[in-house]
C-alpha cells in the first residue's frame, strides 16, 4: 500500500473524484493559484483549470451560498474554508440554507455539497482561530458529519462524502495533515457513518475521532503496560453516529471514556454519552467518563494550550477512574 | 410615486398582455382569500407577508424568461410562485400546510418550492438567497448553458452583509444573474431613509461592483419586462449580472400581524389610486386589446380558480406525522434521538 | 403582587435599568419606532428618545458588533435580535468578539452586554425560524446564558443580566410574551445561576426551563393524580449550571427526566445529563431519560410541528420509564 | 508604486518627524528580531504576520492623534500597538506567550491589546473588528465626547459583508469613526484585482454610503498624517466617517510561513527600493532635520531598546497553569466540566 501523508489523501480524493465526475469542483480561499492555505488542495488548479478549481475572495458567507445555490441545480460543490474557525461567518448559510432545503422544498430539491477544511486547536492560534464546531453541526438534522483519524479514512470518507447526495461537513485537523498512513490503492471508499475498531480490548471501550485518535491509542498502550485492555473505537462519522459499533463494545467492556478536543458543556462527548447511557445504562459498571478540552477560551501561550487537551496521562487517568483502580 | 401608464412602447402583443393581466389578478385574489382564510378559521398559521401591490414587478419580469430559466425570491413569495405558473393549488394547500401543498406542507407561506418550474424557492433569513442565486448563475456558466437566474429581494435586504459578497463574486465572475431590488420603500416599520445611508440603492448595491443599474418604476408592468428582457440579454451573452431597482408599494403591512401604521395615510392611498392591475386594465382597454366584459370574464375565472383551488387546498390531506422524518434527507435518515 | 406579561415584564426590567444606569440603552431591529416586532420595548422610545432606543437596519452581524464595541469602552447595551434565529449570521461576533475578549485581552477588557430576543419554535414558522440555539451559546465559556420560564423570572433576571459585566446571552421564548404571572413589585433581582424548584416532590426530578416548564409542571400535576410525586426543577440559567441543585435532587429521588425543546443528539439536555450522570452515576436507579423535540427540521404543518414537541404524555411516559411502571 | 517623496507641506515640526521615524525604525526593527527568533529557538509559535513596509500608515495616522481616541487593527498588529506607544517590552513578552505580555501571553501576535493606550487590539478574524470600530465611535457619540476611533484593515477584509453592515451604519447615524484600508495589494496570495469587482476600494467603502474617501500613498508618512488629521477633524466635529483608502505594499509573505511567491520580483524589488524609512530618512536630512550621525545614533537605541525587550521577554514567567482559567469573566469563573 501506499504510503500518504493525511494532505495528499485528501488531495487524491479530491482528484479523483473530480476526474471521475464532471460536476466535482473546489471553491474557497486559496484553493487555486496559492495551492490551498495548507496545501491540501496542491497541483489541483494545474491539473483542472479555473473553471473547476476556484479562488474566492475573503466571503465565506458568500461562497458557501454560492454552494449551495449551485447544489441545488445538480453541480457538486467542495467548499474549503481555510479553517473551520471561519464557518462561523457562513453558517447561517449552512444551517439554514444547506441543512434545510430539502425539508422546506418538501424533497424537491437536494444538496450534494462538502464543506471541507481544517479545524482545531493547532498550537498558538489562540482563541479566535482553534474552534471546534463538531458538535454544532452534529446537532443539525439535514447535515452529515465526517471527521476522519487516518489518512486512509480522510481519503475513503471524502471520496464518499463527495458522492453523498446532502450536505457533508467534513473536519479536518490541523495538525493531521502532515501524517502519514498507509492508503490502499484503486477505488477506494470508506462508508459514511461507520465507526471503526482501531484497537480491540476487552476492559474499557475509549471512544473518539480525528486528532485525539493518536493520544488515545498512545494511552491504550500505555494500559496494556499495566494490563488493562482497552478497545479504542475511532468513530469517523459524527453524524449519523454509529450507535451499535457504540453499544457493541460498551456490552462488552461495561466502562467507556470519551476522548475529544471539544469543550466539555454540551459538546460531542455530552451528545455521545448519553446516547449510549440511555441504551445500555444497566450495562454500565461506571459512569462514562470524559477527557475533553478544558472549559475555558483557547490561550495563546502554548503550555496552557497543551494543558487544554486530553493527554495520555489524561486519558489513564480517567480510565482508572471507571475501573475503580 | 407609482405611476402606472407605461412610457415605453409595448413589448408584448395581445395575447401576452392577457395572460399578464390575468396573473396579476391571480395573485391578487390568492392572497384576498388566503387572508381571509388565515383571519377566519385560523387554517393558515404563521408568518403571511402579502404581494398586493408589487404584482407587476413578479408578472413583468418573469414574464420575459424561459421556461428553464430560474427565479429566487424571499418570504414574499407567493406572487412569484403564481407568476411562475405554480398552481394557485399547490400553493392554497401549501399554506393551509397540506401534503398537497408546493412543499408538502412543510415550507408554509415563506418557503414555496417548485422544482419543475425552476422555481429555487420563498427564502426567509433575509438577504441569505442572494448567495444562492449567484450559486445557480455559477452553475449555468459552469456547464456552458445560457440559462439565467432572476432574484429577487427587499430593500431592507440590502442591509445585510451577505448581499455584497454575493454582488462582489457575481460581478467579477460575471454569472447570468439578475438582482431584482423590489423597492416599496420599508422594511418592516423601517423606512429606507432610517435604514440606509444613500438612498438610492443603485448605489449601494451596483455601483461598487461595477454592475450595470436600472431604476425603474417596478410597477409598470411592460417597462419591468422590457428592463429584465435588456438584462436578462446581457447576462446570457455572458456579460455578467444587472441590478433593477424596482420601485413598488406594498398595500398591506410587513405580515398579517402588522397594522402598517408607520405610513403616511396619504402614501397608502395614492397608491391604491395608482393601482397597477387597474392601470393596466385601463391601458389594455385604452389599446383595444380587451374590453371591460373580457375584464369581468376574467375575474369571474380567476375567482373560480381560486375557489377550486380553496376547495382542492381542503380537502387534500395533512402529512402523516411521519413525515416529520421525511425529506430531510435523500439518503435513510437515521434520527439521532 | 402585580400581574404582568412576561412580555410586560421584560418591558418593566429594561425601564428600570435604563432610569437606574445612562450607560444601558437598547439596539436591534423595529425596537424603537415599531415598539419592536413583538412588543417587548413597548413605549421605550417615547420614554427614552432615539439616543438610547436605537432602530437599526437588518444587520444582525453589524450591529452586534457595534453592540460589542460599545461595551468594550464601557456602555452597557442591550442588543435585541428580533428572534434568535437570526443571530445565526451575528454568530460569529457573539463567539468570537463578546465571549472571548475579556482573556485575549488578557483582561484588560470587560463586554457588558445583553443579546436578548425570542426563540424556539412559536408556531408554524418552519425551519428557519424555529431555531433554539441554547446548547450552542451554553458551550461557550465567557458566555452567561438565561432562558427565564415566567414574567417574574423575565423581570428579575433581565434586570441582573445587565448589571452583569459579562456578555449574556438571555433567551425569550415567543409563545411564552403574553403569558401572565405575578411579579414582585420594588426592585426584583433574581440572581443568574441558580436554578429553582417550581414544586417539590420525592419520586422523580424534572428539569426544564423556558416555555417547557409549563407541559413539565402540568405533566407533574398529571403524575401526582397517579401517585408519583415529581420535583419540577426551572435552570433558569443555563450557564453556568446550577449543578448543586440538580444534585441535591437526584440524590434524593433517584430518578431524572430532562423536558426541553432543543434538538435531542449534542443538545442541552444531553450536556446537563451528562454532567449529573458523572457527578451521581451510584444515585441513580435509571438512566437519565430525555424528552426532547424531535431530531427533524420544523415543519410549517401546525400537528407535526406540535408531534416534535415535548407534551405531557411523553413526559409522563419518560417518567413512568424511569419508574420502572 | 510606493513613492516616499512627500509632495505635501510637512504638517509636523522636527521633534515629532523624529520621533515618526524612530517609531517607525522601532517596529522594523521589532519584528526583524521577532522573525529571527520564531524561525530560531521556536520561542514564538502561531500565526505571525509582519507589518515591514507598511509603518507610515500606523506611525503617520496614529501620530496625529489624542491621547483619548481609539485604536483598533487587524491581526497584522504589531506596527500599529507600538506606534501608538505599547512598549517593545510588552509587545515582545507576548510574542513569547509571557504573563508580562501585553495580553498576559494569551492573545498572541495576532492580538495584542492596551487599554491604558486605548488600542482596542489586533483582531484575527478578517472584517470582525470593523463594526467593532463603529461601536466605540457610538459610544463616544453617546456619552457627547469628541473622541475618534480610528479603524485600520486590510484590502481583502472588504470582501466581509460585516464590513458594509457596519460603514452604513456609521454613516447613517454619523458615528466619529476613521476607517483606514491598509491596500498592500493582496490578501494573502490573492492579489485586489482578484478580490474584487472594482479596483477602486473607495467605490467599495466610501461611495455607497457617501462616506468621504481619501486615496493615497499611504507610505508617505507625512500625507498620511495630514489626510487622517483632516479625517478625524471631521469626526470630532460630528461629520461622521472617513474612509481612507491608503495605498502601500508589504515586504514579507501573508504570514512567516508564506514564501509570497505569487508576486512578481520586480514589485517587491520596487518597493524595497522605495524603502519608507530610507525615504524619510532622506527627506529629513534634506531639510536639515536630522544628520546621518544622528540616525545612527536612533538606529542603535532602537537596536537597543528591542534587545532590552526580548531580554525582558525572555526572563519573565510564563502564566502559570492555572491561568487558562483567569480572565474568562469578570464575574468568578465556574468551569462547566
Ligand atoms: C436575518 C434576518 N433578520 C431579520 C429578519 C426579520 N425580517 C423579516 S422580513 C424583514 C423586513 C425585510 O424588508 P425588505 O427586505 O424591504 O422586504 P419586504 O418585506 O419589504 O418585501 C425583517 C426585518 C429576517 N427574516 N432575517
Ligand atoms: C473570516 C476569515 N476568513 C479568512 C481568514 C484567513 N485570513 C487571515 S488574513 C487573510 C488575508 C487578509 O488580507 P487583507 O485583508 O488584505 O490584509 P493583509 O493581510 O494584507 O494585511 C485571510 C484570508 C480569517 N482570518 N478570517
Ligand atoms: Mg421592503
Ligand atoms: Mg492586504
Amino acid at each position: 500500500m501506499a504510503v500518504l501523508t493525511f494532505r495528499e489523501a485528501l488531495n487524491q480524493a479530491m482528484q479523483e473524484e473530480m476526474e471521475r465526475d464532471q460536476n466535482v469542483f473546489l471553491m474557497g480561499e486559496e484553493v487555486a493559484e496559492y495551492d490551498g492555505a495548507y496545501k491540501v488542495s496542491q497541483g489541483l488548479l494545474k491539473k483542472f483549470g479555473p473553471r473547476r478549481i476556484v479562488d474566492t475572495p475573503i466571503s465565506e458567507g458568500g461562497f458557501a451560498g454560492i454552494g449551495i445555490g449551485a447544489a441545488m441545480v445538480g453541480l457538486r460543490p467542495i467548499v474549503e474554508f481555510m479553517t473551520f474557525s471561519f464557518s462561523l461567518v457562513a453558517i447561517d448559510q449552512i444551517v439554514n440554507n444547506a441543512a434545510n432545503m430539502r425539508y422546506m422544498s418538501g424533497g424537491q430539491f437536494a444538496v450534494p455539497i462538502v464543506f471541507r477544511g481544517s479545524s482545531g486547536m493547532a498550537g498558538c492560534l489562540a482563541a479566535t482561530h482553534s474552534h471546534r464546531l463538531e458538535a454544532w453541526y452534529a446537532q443539525i438534522p439535514g447535515l452529515t458529519v465526517v471527521m476522519p483519524a487516518t489518512p486512509s479514512d480522510a481519503k475513503g470518507l471524502l471520496k464518499s462524502a463527495i458522492r453523498t447526495d446532502d450536505p457533508v461537513v467534513f473536519i479536518e485537523h490541523e495538525v493531521l495533515y502532515h501524517e502519514r498512513g498507509e492508503v490502499p490503492e484503486g477505488e477506494h471508499l470508506v462508508p459514511i457513518g461507520k465507526a471503526e475498531i482501531k484497537r480491540e480490548g476487552t476492559d474499557v471501550t475509549l471512544i473518539t475521532y480525528s486528532r485525539s485518535l493518536k493520544a488515545t491509542l498512545a494511552a491504550a498502550e500505555a494500559l496494556a503496560d499495566q494490563g488493562v485492555q482497552a478497545e479504542v473505537i475511532d468513530l469517523r462519522t459524527i453524524r449519523p453516529l454509529d450507535l451499535d459499533t457504540l453499544l457493541t463494545s460498551v456490552v462488552k467492556t461495561h466502562r467507556a471514556v470519551i476522548v475529544e478536543e471539544d469543550w466539555p458543556y454540551c459538546g460531542l462527548g455530552a451528545g455521545i454519552s448519553d446516547r449510549i447511557t440511555q441504551r445500555v445504562f444497566d450495562e454500565l459498571d461506571a459512569p462514562i467518563r470524559r477527557v475533553a478540552a478544558k472549559d475555558a477560551p483557547i490561550p495563546y501561550n502554548k503550555a496552557l494550550e497543551q494543558s487544554m487537551l486530553p493527554s495520555v496521562d489524561r486519558i489513564t487517568a480517567a480510565v482508572r477512574d471507571v475501573l475503580y483502580l | 410615486m407609482v405611476q402606472a401608464r407605461t412610457e415605453a412602447k409595448p413589448i408584448v402583443n395581445r395575447t401576452q398582455a392577457q395572460v399578464w393581466l390575468r396573473q396579476m389578478m391571480l395573485i391578487r385574489r390568492f392572497e384576498e382569500r388566503a387572508e381571509m382564510m388565515y383571519q377566519k378559521g385560523n387554517k393558515i398559521g404563521g408568518f403571511f407577508h402579502q404581494y398586493s401591490g408589487q404584482e407587476p414587478v413578479a408578472v413583468g419580469s418573469i414574464g420575459v424568461l424561459r421556461e428553464n430559466d430560474y427565479i429566487i425570491t424571499a418570504y414574499r413569495d407567493h406572487g412569484h410562485a403564481l407568476a411562475r405558473g405554480m398552481s394557485a393549488k399547490a400553493g392554497m394547500a401549501e399554506l393551509l400546510g397540506k401534503s398537497t401543498g408546493c412543499s408538502k406542507g412543510k415550507g408554509g407561506s415563506m418557503h414555496f418550492f417548485d422544482v419543475e418550474k425552476g422555481f429555487l424557492g420563498g427564502h426567509a433569513i433575509v438577504g441569505s438567497h442572494i448567495p444562492l442565486a449567484a450559486g445557480v448563475a455559477f452553475a449555468s456558466k459552469y456547464r456552458g448553458e445560457d440559462r439565467v437566474c432572476v432574484c429577487y429581494f427587499g430593500d431592507g435586504a440590502i442591509n445585510q452583509g451577505s448581499v455584497h459578497e454575493a454582488l462582489n463574486m457575481a460581478a467579477m465572475w460575471k454569472l447570468p444573474v439578475v438582482y431584482i431590488v423590489e423597492n416599496n420603500l420599508y422594511a418592516m416599520g423601517t423606512s429606507l431613509a432610517r435604514s440606509s445611508a444613500v438612498e438610492d440603492l443603485t448605489v449601494r448595491g451596483a455601483v461598487p461592483y461595477g454592475i450595470p443599474a436600472y431604476s425603474i418604476n417596478g410597477n409598470d408592468i411592460e417597462l419591468m419586462a422590457q428592463t429584465t428582457r435588456d438584462a436578462v440579454n446581457r447576462a446570457r451573452a455572458g456579460e455578467g449580472p444587472s441590478f433593477i431597482d424596482a420601485k413598488t408599494y406594498r398595500y398591506k403591512g410587513h405580515s398579517i400581524s402588522d397594522p402598517g401604521k408607520y405610513r403616511h395615510k396619504e402614501e397608502l392611498d395614492d397608491a391604491l389610486r395608482n393601482d397597477p392591475i387597474l392601470k393596466y386594465q385601463e391601458l389594455l382597454r385604452e389599446r383595444g386589446w380587451i374590453d371591460q366584459e373580457a375584464i369581468d370574464r376574467m375575474a369571474e375565472g380567476v375567482k373560480q380558480e381560486i375557489e377550486e383551488s380553496i376547495e382542492f387546498a381542503e380537502s387534500s390531506e395533512p402529512p402523516p406525522l411521519d413525515a416529520l422524518y421525511e425529506d430531510i434527507t435523500t439518503a435513510p435518515f437515521i434520527p439521532q434521538e
